[in-house]
Parts: structure tokens; C-alpha cells; sequence
């Protein structure tokens, strides 16, 4: 057991705990706020990566933003959440099973693959330099293509959600 | 060292959490939540699997896998959100059974 | 580079604990003298209505979306920044492609008056 | 090493042979000297906060023409401690139905998303913490963490006016990280790195001169995610209660403050390492110590200033702050952005002083072109001046005889 292990099973606890909390706590805006720790526990995990450039951009575009307009849309949609009665369908039983068995796969086929015994530990990458990334980004011969789609997916979401949520003055009158 | 199972491990059973929430819960946006919880399991195992296999080599598809989804996580959040406002604005409810408007 | 980010571990551990122990002591050292007057609900000295859980306005939710979309683009440009002094005029020209895209969509919500706080 | 010329690594040096010396493993060795320093830190942080808040009230009081604080000790220097004394001694008040655990959290998580800022300043060129290379995200990172604080605060407190204070500053905060975001990338640009140490090592220009409008630009954000005047839409208290704490006291509350405070100072320092060139100076490769002073100097002129504008300039409402942000400011950083871009990439990085010439014309180009495009909307859509009729004067014999006649 190193130091890395331990600092690695504390952190997948808080992350298991807060991320089942999250999808059982009755108010919503609990459920929110226990999914910012998940989502802190995960820019942890990123970081013992070494993958630093996405830890911080997990924080900072999940906590920052995602989770914030997580909370915007639940204070939006208070009247409906006094959170009285059940929080879960009739499914929660069968579901249960469902997952377990799912998750019983992925360990079994997890076991079954031979070259995982061999990866004990990470490769040595210096320190992730994060200008390498952004010269594949926009090489000629590297993910351009990737990196403008996302603007056109960014920008049809900004029009798409806006067209949607948006209310306008006369309708309202 | 933290070998690599750990990761796949903790991977997996946060997108089994997160599929638990999204088939049980009622309320829209607590299955936005875990949609977004399996997103960040999927990125866990994207991220080891190129530290494991592919930080020497200069191989970037795992990093630039995980900004993707990373944007369509931010697309997903927005829009899912809007539509949730939107139809709370009509129906006066969250409760994604009884937002069954599209059903023929 | 993993001994930076212990030390950062660190140092956030300790922000954390230094502002809890100093409420901690403060806790021990102040007075406990609870009555309900002074435990009511703060509004100016008027009695309470209703629940505290008011409804917000739709603007909130504007402001964060457009706040988000651009946040995610921009993080997207931080590695092509660092990489700027490697990056060929094309890739300028790219980026240039990727920020008027989003631009047109700070147009199109400007246009559309949602960035109105009314 | 000598002492005089460097003294903290001269320090860390000694202790760290002195602790090995005792037998003790290095890795023990530096997490402990890494404890030490975070508390060091984080200690000499908040005790400074008390040194500024006097001056921040002296400075204000002579600002609005009044002394500040003068009776405890010299110039009332001891008025923060005889106050913090009496802070830490005052009653928590809980009130009814509030959510503990999140009621408690956002006075410590305030505070430390604002501490956690000073983990990777470089305050020399040997004395630095946490080298990482996403330093400069990491600061705009840790400020979500702030906002997070407000949130909790806000519905913590079962308070309805909370919680709407809490939404009006979140919604400002956010608002202006956009623009600050946008015109962080110039300096990345420039430097190569967002480590803050390699910033500022390329900064032997600062970058004030190569990007002035990001500057200004980031200069009035951070403000803005301050909440100062004129951004204190967030404690203004005539509009709103008191803001996202008004349900705190005792310490809880001072806590807020002395977040609010350090965060100050903290923005000043931040601007200082990128904008203004952190420790550079002449004489710094000779005697590192000396970057630290320089550093101190140039923070507090920045502090100064915004001190400056804090006690003179008026309050925004609530529309016109939104509207600055998204129709001047995050237009202009994209395009500033751009074009910095361009004409840096068109001119070979040999020939400085053409490159920082073009820069700077650019630069004011840009800014006389907003400047135009403001002033022309302006003219477009005039500001609407409420008038009415004045209010009727209890004793209308004081006015002077013309102002009478007028009012006849």
C-alpha cells in the first residue's frame, strides 16, 4: 500500500458515496450539491492521472458551469420540486438487479482480459504538455475537423436551448 | 503503483450508479444528473486507458475523446435543461412520466 | 509533477482547516443565548411568508447558458494558446473559423433580446 | 546560497539538512516542509487581511474626505484586532430551518477558494508553491469554488432574500468570467505556458504593453468577480438585505468579509503577475529577494487603484452591469483576442520592437473603434433622464434669492 493507493481509495470512496447520494437524495438541490463533490473526486482522479489540464477543466466546466446551471434550472422548476412522495418509479427493485447484473459483466469481462494483469503501472509521461495537445488540435493533419464540429455543436446548442427556454414578452401578456 | 483495474473499476461502478439513477428517478432533472455521472465514468476509463497505453507514444485520440465529451456533456446540460424549463412551463411538473406530451 | 499537485493538496487541505478551526474556537468562545425572536427568519423585522424557496426568472438560466457555452469554448482554447508560438497561420485562421461560429451565437441570443435583464 | 541575497530558499535549504540529518526519509521531509509552507501561507494571509482592512478604511475615509479609523493605537492601526477580538467573541445565530451542513460550509469554502488562489503565485523568482502548469486555469477554476459558496450560503440560510442575493452574485460572477476567460488566453498566448512562473519569466516586457486592452479588459473583471463598488450589486445594501450572508454572524459573517477582503488583494497580486510582470525588476538575477519587494510594490499600486475606484465612482444597476459585460466587454475581449492573434503570428518574433509597435497601435485602434461604436449607439438611443418635479422645501425663506426666482 503507497501513499498514491490510499489517496486513491479515499477518493473513490468520497466519489462512490457522493455519487450514490446523488441519485437518492430526495431534494433535488441536495442531489446537485452532492454532485459537485462527485464531480470534485473526479477532477482528483484526473490529477492522479497527471492528466492536470482536464482536472482543472473538470472543476472548471463542471463545477463552474454545468453544475451551477443544474442549480439555476432547479430553483427554476421550484414549485413542482417540494419534493414530497417518492423519488423513484416502481422500477427501483428491478433496476437494482438489472445494474448488478450489468455491473457483474463489465468485472467478469474485465477479468477475462489478458493484457489488463500487465498494466500495473503508468507510462512515463513526463509532464502532459498541454501545448501538444493544442498543436494536434489544430494541425492540418490532426483533429481539426473534431475541433470545429464541437463549435457547431456548442453553437446549436446556445441557439437550440435559447430558442427553447426563452420566453418572450408578448407571448406572456 | 495504482494499477490500472482501479480506474476501470471505479469506472464502472459510477456508470452503475449512474444508470441506476437515470431508469429510477422521476424527477428530469435528477436524471440529467446521472446522464452526467455516467459521462464523467466515461471519461475516467478514456483518460487511464490513454495513460496506460498511450502517453508515450504521442497517441492524443483518448484527450481529444474526452474534450468531446466534455462539449456534448455542456450541449447535453443546456439544451436537456431548457426543455425541462420549458415543459415545467407548460405542464407545471419535472416528473419526466407525466411529460408524455410527444407520445402519439 | 505529481509532487506539485501533493503540495497543492496540501495547501487546499489547510485553507480548508484554518477558516474551520477559527469558527471552531470562535464556536467555543462565543456565547449560546438562542430565543426564537432572534433565531426567526432575518426579513427586516417582518413576519415571514410563505416559503423561502421563491420562483426565480428565467434570466438566471439564460445568463448561465450563454455563460457555459462560452466557458467550454474558450477552455477548448487553452492548449491551442499554449501551443501559439508552434502553430502555422493556419491554425490562427482556424481558431479565427472556431470563435466566429460561437460569435454568431452571442449574435443570434444579442438579437434575440435574451441578454436583456428586464 | 547566501542569505542576505535569497533568504526563504536559504531557509528551506537549512531546514530541510537539518530534518534529513535526523534521519528522516526526503519524502517525509518535504511533505512536511510543504505543510509548513501551506501554513505559513494561509496563516500570513488572513493575518495580513487584518493590516487591510484598516487601510482599506483609512484610505477610504480619506478618500471621502473623513479621518477612518484613529483611536485605537497610532493612526487606529489596532482598530482590525480589537475588532477581530470582538468578532470572535459574538454569538452564532442559528436560525430556523437551515440547512446545516451547507450553512457552515459556505463561510470556510469562501475563505479557501480565495487562500487556495495564493498556492501557485510565484511571489520570486525562487519562491513560488505549486509549479503547475495550469496555474492560470486553476485560479479561474477555484473561483467556481466561490461561487459554489455563495450558492450554499444562499439556500442554506432558508431565507428567501438570501437566496435571491445568492443568484444575483452568481449570475454576476459568472457574467464576467466569460470576458476574463477570453482575454487570459493574450498572456498564454505570449508566454507559451499557463504555468504562472513561465509567465512571468517571459514577461521581461510586461505584457501591460503588449496587450493593454486585455488589460484593461481583465482589470475590470476582476473587479467585477470582487464585488466591489462599482460592481457591489452583490452587498448592495439598499437594494437587497445584505446579500447572500445577511442570515450570518460572528464569525460566520466575518469570515465572508475577510473572503471578500483577500480576495481583493488577491486580484491585485494575480493581476500583477500577469499583466504586470510579478517580480520582474531590475537587479532581480542578482538578488532574488528583491523580485519580492518589487512584487509587493507593484500589487499595492494595483490595490491602490482599485481602492481608487471603489470610493469614488457610483453604483451600476443591475441591467447596466449585465449590459457592459455581454454587449461591450466579451465582444471586444473576442475580438481583441483575434486580432492580437493575427498580427502577432504575421510578424516574425525577431524583430520586437516592430511586433510590440504593432501591438500597441492595434490595441488603441481597437479601443478608438469601441469607443466610436459606443459614443455612436449612445447617440442612436440617448439616455432617458428621469425628471420631475423637485421636491417642495420645508423652509423655502434659506434658498438664495435666485435660485428662488427661478423656482417662481
Amino acid at each position: 500500500m503507497t501513499g498514491m493507493q490510499i489517496l486513491f481509495l479515499i477518493t473513490s470512496a468520497v466519489v462512490l458515496f457522493s455519487s450514490i447520494m446523488s441519485v437518492t437524495a430526495k431534494r433535488m438541490i441536495h442531489s446537485a450539491l452532492w454532485f459537485v463533490l462527485a464531480l470534485l473526486g473526479v477532477a482528483v482522479v484526473f490529477a492522479m492521472l497527471e492528466a492536470s489540464f482536464f482536472a482543472v477543466v473538470q472543476v472548471l466546466v463542471y463545477v463552474g458551469a454545468i453544475a451551477i446551471l443544474i442549480i439555476f434550472a432547479t430553483m427554476l422548476t421550484r414549485r413542482a420540486l417540494e419534493d414530497k412522495g417518492d423519488q423513484f418509479n416502481r422500477a427501483t427493485l428491478v433496476t437494482l438487479v438489472i445494474v448488478s447484473i450489468i455491473f457483474a459483466g463489465l468485472v467478469v469481462s474485465l477479468k477475462s482480459w489478458a493484457p489488463l494483469q500487465n498494466l500495473t503501472s503508468p507510462l512515463s509521461a513526463e509532464q502532459l504538455n498541454v501545448g501538444v495537445l493544442g498543436l494536434a488540435l489544430t494541425a492540418p493533419d490532426g483533429f481539426t475537423l473534431p475541433f470545429e464540429v464541437t463549435s457547431i455543436l456548442l453553437l446549436a446548442a446556445l441557439i437550440g436551448a435559447i430558442y427553447v427556454a426563452y420566453e418572450r414578452k408578448e407571448k406572456k401578456k | 503503483m495504482i494499477p490500472l483495474y482501479w480506474y476501470l473499476l471505479l469506472a464502472a461502478l459510477i456508470f452503475c450508479i449512474g444508470l441506476f439513477g437515470v431508469i429510477t428517478r422521476r424527477n428530469s432533472v435528477g436524471i440529467l444528473i446521472s446522464i452526467e455521472l455516467m459521462l464523467n465514468a466515461a471519461n475516467i476509463n478514456l483518460l487511464a486507458f490513454w495513460r496506460y497505453l498511450y502517453a508515450e507514444t504521442g497517441d492524443l485520440r483518448g484527450q481529444v475523446f474526452v474534450i468531446i465529451i466534455f462539449v456534448v456533456a455542456a450541449a447535453e446540460a443546456a439544451v436537456g435543461l431548457a426543455m425541462i424549463i420549458s415543459a415545467y412551463r407548460q405542464k407545471q411538473t419535472v416528473v419526466a412520466n407525466e411529460i408524455d406530451t410527444m407520445k402519439g | 509533477m505529481l509532487n506539485e499537485w501533493l503540495y497543492l493538496g496540501i495547501f487546499l487541505t489547510i485553507a480548508l482547516a484554518i477558516p474551520a478551526a477559527a469558527l471552531f474556537i470562535a464556536g467555543l468562545l462565543s456565547p449560546k443565548k438562542p430565543n426564537p425572536i432572534k433565531d426567526s427568519t432575518y426579513e427586516c423585522g417582518m413576519e415571514t411568508v410563505g416559503v423561502s424557496w421563491v420562483q426565480f426568472k428565467v434570466q438566471y438560466y439564460i445568463y448561465g447558458l450563454v455563460f457555459l457555452v462560452f466557458d467550454v469554448e474558450t477552455v477548448l482554447l487553452y492548449p491551442w494558446a499554449v501551443a501559439y508560438n508552434k502553430v502555422a497561420l493556419y491554425g490562427v485562421l482556424e481558431v479565427i473559423l472556431f470563435v466566429a461560429i460561437l460569435a454568431s451565437g452571442l449574435l443570434y441570443v444579442w438579437r434575440k433580446g435574451a441578454l436583456e435583464w428586464v | 546560497m547566501n542569505f542576505i541575497y535569497d533568504p526563504v530558499p536559504w531557509v528551506i535549504n537549512w531546514l530541510t539538512q537539518l530534518l534529513l540529518g535526523w534521519g528522516l526519509p526526503i519524502n517525509l521531509v518535504n511533505t512536511l516542509l510543504y505543510l509548513v509552507g501551506a501554513v505559513l501561507i494561509c496563516l500570513g494571509a488572513m493575518l495580513f487581511t487584518t493590516m487591510l482592512i484598516w487601510a482599506e478604511r483609512k484610505i477610504g475615509g480619506r478618500f471621502q474626505d473623513r479621518l477612518g479609523p484613529n483611536r485605537v493605537g497610532p493612526w487606529g492601526i489596532f482598530q482590525s484586532i480589537a475588532d477581530m477580538l470582538k468578532i470572535f467573541t459574538k454569538e452564532y445565530i442559528n436560525p430556523v430551518g437551515i440547512d446545516k451542513i451547507p450553512f457552515n460550509l459556505a463561510p470556510i469554502l469562501a475563505v479557501a477558494a480565495v487562500l487556495a488562489i495564493w498556492a501557485v503565485i510565484p511571489f520570486s523568482e525562487t519562491v513560488f508553491g505549486a509549479n503547475i502548469n495550469v496555474a492560470l486555469l486553476f485560479i479561474i477554476a477555484i473561483g467556481g469554488l466561490g461561487e459554489m459558496a455563495i450558492i450554499l450560503a444562499g439556500f442554506g440560510s432558508n431565507n428567501k432574500y438570501a437566496l435571491l442575493g445568492a443568484f444575483r452574485a452568481v449570475a454576476q460572477l459568472i457574467s464576467y468570467e466569460v470576458p476574463m476567460v477570453i482575454v487570459l488566453l493574450i498572456p498564454v498566448m505570449f508566454s507559451g505556458s499557463m504555468g504562472l512562473n513561465e509567465i512571468v519569466q517571459a514577461q521581461k516586457i510586461p505584457f501591460i504593453i503588449y496587450a493593454p486592452v486585455a488589460c484593461v479588459i481583465f482589470f475590470i473583471c476582476s473587479i467585477a468577480e470582487n464585488g466591489r463598488a462599482p460592481f457591489d450589486l452583490i452587498e448592495a445594501d439598499s437594494e437587497l438585505v445584505a446579500g447572500y450572508n445577511i442570515e450570518y454572524s460572528g464569525l460566520k459573517f466575518g469570515m465572508f468579509f475577510v473572503a471578500d477582503f483577500l480576495h481583493a488583494f488577491t486580484s491585485a497580486i494575480v493581476f500583477t503577475t500577469i499583466f504586470l510582470g510579478g517580480w520582474q525588476g531590475p537587479g532581480v538575477e542578482q538578488m532574488p529577494v528583491l523580485g519580492g519587494a518589487y512584487m509587493l510594490i507593484k500589487t499595492l499600486v494595483v490595490y491602490f487603484l482599485m481602492l481608487a475606484i471603489r470610493f469614488t465612482l457610483p453604483r451600476f444597476r443591475i441591467d447596466q452591469m449585465m449590459a457592459l459585460n455581454w454587449k461591450i466587454l466579451t465582444p471586444l475581449a473576442l475580438v481583441t483576442l483575434l486580432v492580437t492573434a493575427l498580427v502577432d503570428k504575421s510578424i516574425p518574433h525577431e524583430m520586437t520592437l516592430v511586433r510590440i509597435g504593432a501591438l500597441v497601435i492595434v490595441n488603441v485602434l481597437l479601443w478608438l473603434l469601441a469607443d466610436r461604436m459606443i459614443t455612436a449607439y449612445r447617440k442612436r438611443n440617448p439616455i432617458q433622464v428621469v425628471t420631475g418635479k423637485a421636491r417642495p422645501l420645508a423652509r423655502p425663506e434659506i434658498l438664495p434669492v435666485v435660485e428662488k426666482e427661478a423656482a417662481q
